[in-house]
């Protein structure tokens, strides 16, 4: 096999971006020289995976590659492997393109930090990290990478340690991101006690014959360990801390990629390792989980005065419709999940880079002091406004497509099993994304509309390497949004077939070609074309703005001098001239707040923001764990 | 690709867009229902009350009065949100089934139910990023306001949906049905969804729903004239006001002929049976029953409008915007939720 | 969550409108509506009581001089008018009239000006009008003294009729006629009634202090021979300070006399005297009637505390019996009781002032408070009772209010 | 015709936006009286509005204060063309009863053009309504004034 078949790509890919930041600690002082290796790392590995994507997704085929040659020999594995099916592809294009995207704008956001070398250091450990898990077939080999991800993850998070809370900050998650490793570890040697091999897919294969109290705890394990990392319900004040201090580029990498790395420990865990998707209790743990997260996420987001904390809180309510789904373990449930997952990592991307935008240029996210910065960033507000939109499920974008197949396998999954749960589900994933268009609404307000306040009056347009990023971010909205078919047909869809069949994963290690049954594409129940929609709606605003600009719609007065302000042009304000008022953060929604006051002064207190609060509710959480699986498998 | 046949269904599309359910259909029928409605709340209060076109002459005045563009306004999202808002309405409508009458028969169905259900999102976004892009504190307090009655008329609008969804789905042995054109068409052959006995509760929130969601007379908190100053368009004047005040009287339209479609469904079958007894076959046929079924909507309409917004505009005082959530959240949602479980639990 | 308006409103769907359609229908104002000013300028005599009441200053008028008088033009602004008719009420000539219009929409200031103009001719100065009196003079000159015997009966047409023998000719009946139509002449001694001008209202009957007019309802009268009402010619001069003993007799023409020994000056009677002819100087302690006022109408006696006014009918008063006051002023006998001195009571004062009896006084200060005039000052710790002279009017509040019955008046 | 069609309706739905510069309330609630069942002025197509961007007839009442000058003035500029401006009773128009005194600050005419004044203290609500109907027409010329 020569060196350039695509069966080296995988160790091709993570490599690159080990090397580039091991080059970038040598070479880190020369500007050029450290943006040339980050951009040609990132793109690099980039390509790699792009290339893979018609063999693995479409031709159905599984790449496994041994490391040091060790093939499987004597019916155990000792070599560590590398094995990559349509699902491990999947997320790690998700990974590549985030921090593609990420990199970019991470150039130019970064400039005014000191030793930025360290940072790009970190950042490709981090995608290093984040690539080797998701790519790699072996068990103990996942665990390393974790934990390389995590203090990569935790460094970045402190890296602006004057940042107020960033230290603070770091150390939660370093003390409760360490508790899920120990946990993954914990299980993972359970488990090789039990079998006595690590490779992945030999594990798939010994296990589920195994079960038995041993194995039930390292199940626990390491699903507690994988929630950590995805931040999940009794996890998640961390990622708002951790949000709220990292750097833009970083809460990028964080919230779009880490968490993904959460969510695809635990689909290899509950659909590979241990096959007990079948089981019903397993399906309303996850499901339960996910919905728990999705909805307290988002009520604790609407009650937020930062943006980015906002912004965190709302990528694990996000995480939380991707469990939902993928616990529901039909085919169009685990399809809308990754669906959804990979438009999470886009336009949770996108609206990262527009807050880390905002803080570049006024210095501030606090959602009080904000105020109409519309004027003064048109490209900004325009792109700000695409990712809120799609996060908030409004139709043409990618958020609404991925959301609405979510509440069609729902929906499904109650007719189906005719258990009342999924119905509640369904509606509670509705009213979650209604909640999302709220508080994105009250982003707008408070932060693009409104009036400008006069300290941030000089404030320009962000440089043209941000907005770069972000319009690639924004294009990827509405495209993934525009083609939902195609998604489903290349991506997703070959994904969840991988997911739902994991025999031709274990045989793959063997050498063992099994052929993929070409099982039916996930089929919605309901019917949405984006294309002919948006059609329709271009044609009838064509021609209402013909008709408007025949009517002289735009034959507008307007304020002629800048600076003197005639009357005529100044706001109303019942006779008086008008003084600056923001209405903007808090002062929002009060007739939703007013209703829910216990809940919320309930959610108050509970949200400590104290290490041992969340160090407790992570045992309490692994004890749970371990009692009901005791119980249940 | 151009080939004749290509330019006349172009066509024949261009006209759906912009002149039967699309764009001409809405205008007309929208402020006729405008006016009805005022009309209706005067003669409840014993007066006269303006002529049924009122609403034709204030558009047409809107259209010829001077815009002002505050100076602290951002200018083209102030300029371009009502368009956006009206045209998302329109599209909205092709959607709407008219008994038998679809817009997509042969093409596959653009938008189903939970579609419709998010596309009607598409307006109230833009009048709250119209109103916020002026930058008064009125359109502040507005946004804030108009926000909580999306809120509060979402959950129980949803589960109408699920209900209805569920029940055609009993009834046709499938499970689900999400598209409405499948709603009408089960309606058209086993008569109106509001007969059976799970739909009734449904069709009751329902009709509660429609003033919330237009943001008529009692939850028009968000729009108050006497407290905050018509809210979300304290800033707004000549024709983008002419327009938004256009894009309301739409969406009265658009809610009550959602609720003809999804309740009364079986009235377009008496038309049919009554053109094939007086002997009309072919086109003609057709075309009469068309134009029939048209007039039977717009009658229902006026009626619905009637009942759900005239009536309970003459009759209640505006209520606070936390009673408005808290009604919504309770009264109008335990009744959707009553029809969800007898849907549920196949009546 | 009642709905009170339910039954209304469906059932005045079809029910007509209360409404008036007021621009198709034209509306009337109410009877009296105060709208439009109607300015009539032949009435106006330019009082200018309007402009004068008027409370939104309204009403100006411009005045210039013609040869054949002066042209006043008045003009009502009404946009600057509250409509409150008050210059209607105050116009005694009805020149200004408020009809019931109440169009009034103005583009320009013009529509709401309304004037008027006329001419004012000086006033020609016209000889002294003897012509009413002069025909009545030589009807009845002087009212013959009536022959004793003869009966006066009223008149049947309800205008009032004189008795002579009883007229006073006090001129009083002619002051109070509201219509103006007695005229009483006290030299001529002549009482003339107008019959067109008399409203036969009776209030000069009422006023007349004799009772000297007859109203119908009243009984006739017989004139008797003893008083005839010659006037006595001669003047009686003022009664002297009578010597004590002297003897002091009513006077034969009927006016009053004053019996100087009882009299404390205290200006009652010349306060009552509804002709004025009494002054009565309490400094200087005299008491002047003027003959020809006096109408002697016997309301000074009446009045007088101290019966010290005699009128024909009383009985004489002999000087010096029961006169203590004056005389015994300068003889004041050695006092027996002068040295050992006992508090005796203190005499109430005779320029009607009050004293205080220190015996009986507690010094509560009810008396300062009561006072109206606040003449008194009293000090309850230092004891002391001071009475401010000039101030005080003698009205004996004081004495009234006082609880120990301290104060003499 | 597009032209003219707007022209009528500009007279047809004229809006009124009432300002009281301290008014003793004798004509705001006259004014209000008129939109009541008994005179129903919306049946001429007259409605309140909240604002004065959505106004075309600006009512005003009242002497005119010294305080509430500035915010009159202020108001009436924020109303877009074609505006007609009406004042109602006597007080906008000469100060009535309170002229002169030191703290009004005289007719609202010596500062914007009035185009019709509703003369009475306190006119009669039909007379409020030949008022609004002569603004509606001037509105008519203004708009056809209008380029």
């Amino acid at each position: 096999m020569s060196m350039l078949s695509y069966q080296h790509f995988p160790i091709y890919a993570i490599m690159l971006y080990f090397l580039g930041a091991f080059l970038i600690v040598l070479f880190g002082k020369n500007k050029i020289a450290r943006h040339c290796l980050a951009l040609l790392s990132v793109t690099g590995s980039l390509a790699l995976l792009v290339s893979l994507v018609p063999r693995v997704m479409t031709g159905g085929e599984i790449i496994t590659y041994w490391m040091g040659n060790r093939a499987y020999s004597g019916g155990y594995a000792i070599g560590i492997a590398l094995e990559v099916d349509a699902l491990s592809l999947f997320f790690a294009l998700l990974v590549a393109v985030a921090v593609f995207v990420s990199g970019v704008y991470s150039i130019r956001y970064m400039e005014h930090d000191d030793n930025i070398p360290q940072y790009y250091t970190l950042f490709l450990m981090l995608a290093g990290g984040v690539m080797g898990l998701v790519l790699s077939g072996d068990l103990f080999n996942m665990f390393i990478m974790v934990e390389i991800l995590t203090f990569a993850a935790v460094a970045l998070t402190a890296f602006r340690n004057t940042a107020r809370g960033a230290l603070e900050a770091a150390f939660k998650y370093l003390v409760v991101g360490s508790i899920g490793s120990t946990c993954i570890l914990a299980g993972t040697i359970m488990l090789y006690a039990q079998v006595h091999t690590l490779n992945f897919a030999q594990l798939s294969g010994l296990i589920p014959g195994h079960i038995h109290g041993a194995t039930r705890v390292a199940f626990a394990l390491l699903f507690v360990g994988f929630s950590t990392k995805a931040f999940l319900v009794p996890f998640h004040p961390l990622a708002a801390d951790a949000h709220g201090a990292a750097p833009a580029s970083v809460s990028v990498l964080i919230s779009g990629v880490l968490t993904k790395s959460g969510i695809y420990g635990i689909i290899r865990l509950v659909y590979f390792l241990f096959q007990t998707m079948n089981l019903r209790p397993i399906q309303f743990m996850l499901v339960f989980v996910g919905s728990v997260s999705m909805f307290v996420c988002v009520t604790m987001a609407l009650a937020q005065h930062d943006f980015k904390r906002l912004l965190a809180f709302h990528s694990i309510s996000q995480i939380g419709y991707v469990l939902t789904a993928v616990g529901l373990s039909t085919a169009l449930g685990i399809s809308a999940g990754l669906y959804h997952a990979m438009n999470h990592t886009i336009f949770k991307g996108l609206l990262f880079l527009a807050a880390g935008a905002v803080l570049h240029e006024t210095g501030t996210t606090d959602l009080d002091r904000l105020g109409g910065l519309s004027k003064r960033m048109p490209h900004t507000t325009v792109l700000f406004l695409i990712g809120a939109a799609s996060i908030s499920g409004i139709p043409p974008f990618n958020g609404f497509a991925s959301k609405w197949l979510i509440y069609q396998a729902a929906y499904l999954r109650a007719v189906e099993t005719g258990n009342i749960g999924y119905l509640l589900v369904t509606i509670i994933a509705l009213v979650t994304s209604t909640l999302t268009l709220a508080s994105f609404v009250k982003v707008s307000q408070s932060v693009f509309f409104g009036q400008l306040p006069d300290e941030f009056k000089d404030v320009k347009e962000v440089p043209f390497g941000m907005r770069l990023a972000m319009s690639l971010f924004a294009i990827l909205c509405v495209l993934t949004g525009l083609l939902p078919d195609l998604v489903t047909k290349v991506l997703t869809g070959p994904a969840a077939q991988a997911v739902l069949n994991p025999v031709r994963y274990i045989a793959a290690a063997r050498g063992i070609e099994v052929p993929a049954e070409t099982a039916a594409l996930p089929q919605a129940a309901g019917a949405w074309s984006p294309i002919n929609w948006l059609l329709l709606l271009g044609i009838s605003l064509f021609a209402i703005t013909l008709v408007a600009l025949l009517g002289k719609y735009d034959r507008v007065s307007e304020n002629a001098s800048a600076e003197t302000l005639p009357a005529k042009y100044d706001l109303f304000f019942s006779g008086e001239k008008s003084v600056y008022s923001q209405v903007g953060g808090g002062d929002l929604f009060w007739g939703f707040k007013y209703n829910w006051r216990h809940y919320f002064s309930f959610m108050h207190d509970l949200h400590s923001g104290i290490v041992n609060d969340y160090a407790l509710w992570a045992v309490v959480a692994l004890a749970l764990a371990i009692a009901f699986l005791q119980i249940v498998l | 690709m151009f080939t004749p046949a290509f330019f006349t269904t172009a066509l024949l599309y261009l006209g759906y867009i912009l002149i039967f359910p699309g764009f001409l259909f809405c205008f007309v029928i929208g402020l006729l229902l405008c006016g009805i409605d005022r009309k209706a709340v005067a003669r409840m209060q014993k007066r006269v009350g303006p002529p049924i076109l009122q609403p034709f002459y204030d558009f047409f005045k809107l259209c010829g009065k001077e815009t002002i563009v505050p100076a602290a306004a951002s200018r083209t999202t102030f300029m371009l949100a009502p368009l956006v808002g009206l045209a998302a309405l329109v599209v909205i409508q092709l959607f709407i089934p008219v008994f038998n009458f679809r817009v997509f028969r042969n093409l596959p169905e653009v938008a189903d139910m939970i579609v419709i259900l998010y596309l009607l999102l598409i307006p109230a976004v833009s009048v709250m990023l119209g109103g916020a892009a002026t930058g008064s504190p009125y359109a502040g307090i507005g946004l804030s306001r108009e926000m909580v009655t999306v809120l509060a008329v979402e959950l129980p609008l949803v589960m109408v949906l699920l209900s209805v969804a569920k029940a055609v789905g009993n009834e046709l042995g499938t499970g689900l049905v999400f598209s409405l054109s499948g709603v009408v068409d089960y309606q058209a052959a086993h008569g109106s969804l509001i007969g059976h006995i799970s739909m009734i509760p449904a069709a009751l929130a329902m009709l509660l729903i429609i003033p919330g969601e237009t943001g008529n007379h009692p939850f028009d908190a968000a729009e108050a004239e006497t407290e905050i100053c018509e809210g979300l368009l304290a800033e707004y004047s000549g024709a983008p006001l002419g327009i938004y005040k256009l894009s309301h009287a739409v969406k009265m339209l658009t809610l009550t002929s959602l609720f003809v479609a999804l309740f009364l469904g079986g009235i377009g079958t008496g038309v049919e049976h009554l053109v094939a007894a007086v002997g009309l076959t072919g086109a003609v046929a057709g075309a009469v029953s068309l134009i029939l079924q048209v007039l039977i909507l717009v009658l229902l309409c006026i009626v619905l409008t009637l009942v759900t917004i005239s009536f309970v505009h003459a009759v209640t005082a505006r209520l606070k915007i936390e009673q408005l959530f808290k009604y919504y959240w309770t009264v109008v949602t335990g009744l959707a939720l009553i029809s969800l479980v007898l849907a549920w639990y196949g009546f | 969550m009642d709905f009170p308006f339910v039954k209304e409103a469906l059932s005045s769907l079809f029910k007509k409108s209360s409404c008036d359609m007021y621009p198709i229908k034209p509306s009337e104002a109410a009877p009296n509506y105060r709208g439009r000013i109607v300015f009539h300028p032949d009435k106006c005599i330019n009082c200018m009581m309007c402009e004068r009441v008027c409370s939104g200053s309204a009403i100006t008028h411009t005045s210039e001089q013609t040869p054949e008088g002066e042209l006043i033009t008045r003009t009502f602004y009404l946009g600057s008018c509250t409509f409150c008719a008050t210059c209607m009420d105050f116009c005694g000539h009805g020149a200004i009239e408020f009809t019931r219009d109440y169009h009034m929409i103005a583009t320009k200031e013009e529509d709401l000006m309304v004037s008027g103009t006329f001419l004012k001719k000086p006033p020609v100065k016209k000889p002294k009008p003897a012509a009413p009196a002069a025909p009545k003079a030589e009807a009845k000159p002087v009212t013959p003294a009536a022959a004793a015997g003869t009966v006066i009966k009223p008149r049947d047409d309800g205008k009032p009729v004189q008795v002579p023998s009883k007229c006073v000719y006090c001129t009083i009946c002619a002051k109070k006629c509201p219509a103006g139509a007695l005229e009483v002449d006290r030299a001529a001694k002549t009482w003339t009634l107008n019959e067109d001008e008399c409203v036969a209202c009776g209030t000069c009957a009422e006023a007349c202090p004799k009772k000297a007019i007859l109203m119908p309802g009243d009984e006739p009268v017989t004139v008797e021979a003893a008083a005839p009402a010659a006037p006595k010619a001669e003047t009686k001069p003022a009664a002297p300070a009578a010597a004590a003993g002297t003897v002091i007799k009513p006077r034969d023409d009927g006016k009053p006399v004053q019996v100087p020994s009882k009299c404390v000056y205290c200006t009652i009677c010349a306060k009552k005297c509804p002709a004025g002819a009494l002054e009565v100087d309490r400094a200087a302690k005299t008491w002047t009637l003027n003959e020809d006022e006096c109408v002697a109408c016997g309301t000074c006696a009446e009045a007088c505390p101290k019966k010290a006014i005699l009128m024909p009918g009383d009985e004489p008063v002999t000087e010096g019996a029961a006169a203590p006051a004056a005389p015994k002023a300068e003889t004041k006998p050695a006092a027996p009781k002068a040295e050992e001195k006992p508090v005796e009571p203190p005499k109430p004062r005779d320029d009607g002032r009050p004293v205080q009896d220190p015996s009986k006084c507690v010094y509560c200060t009810i008396c300062a408070k009561k006072c109206p005039v606040g003449a008194l000052e009293v000090d309850r710790a230092a004891k002391t009772w001071k009475l401010d002279e000039d101030l005080c009017i003698g009205c004996g509040n004081c004495a009234l209010v006082c609880p120990k019955q301290a104060i003499l008046y | 015709m597009f032209k003219k069609l707007i022209e009528e309706s500009t007279g047809k739905s004229p809006w009124l936006f009432h300002i009281n510069a301290g008014s003793c309330n004798g004509c705001d609630i006259e004014l209000v009286s008129v939109l009541t069942p008994r005179y129903d002025a919306e049946r001429l197509g007259f409605k309140l509005s909240g604002t004065p961007r959505h106004a075309d007839i600006v009512v005003v009442t009242g002497p005119v204060t010294q305080q509430s000058l500035a915010r009159v003035l202020r108001t009436i500029e924020q109303v877009p063309e074609p505006r007609c401006i009406v004042t109602m009773g006597s007080c906008p128009q000469s100060g009535n009863v309170f002229r002169g005194s030191y703290a009004i600050a005289g007719p609202l005419s010596k500062y914007v053009h009035v185009d019709v004044d509703v003369a009475g203290c306190t006119p009669k609500p039909e007379a409020v309504i030949d008022g609004l109907v002569k603004a509606t027409e001037i509105l008519r010329e203004k708009r056809r004034a209008m380029k």
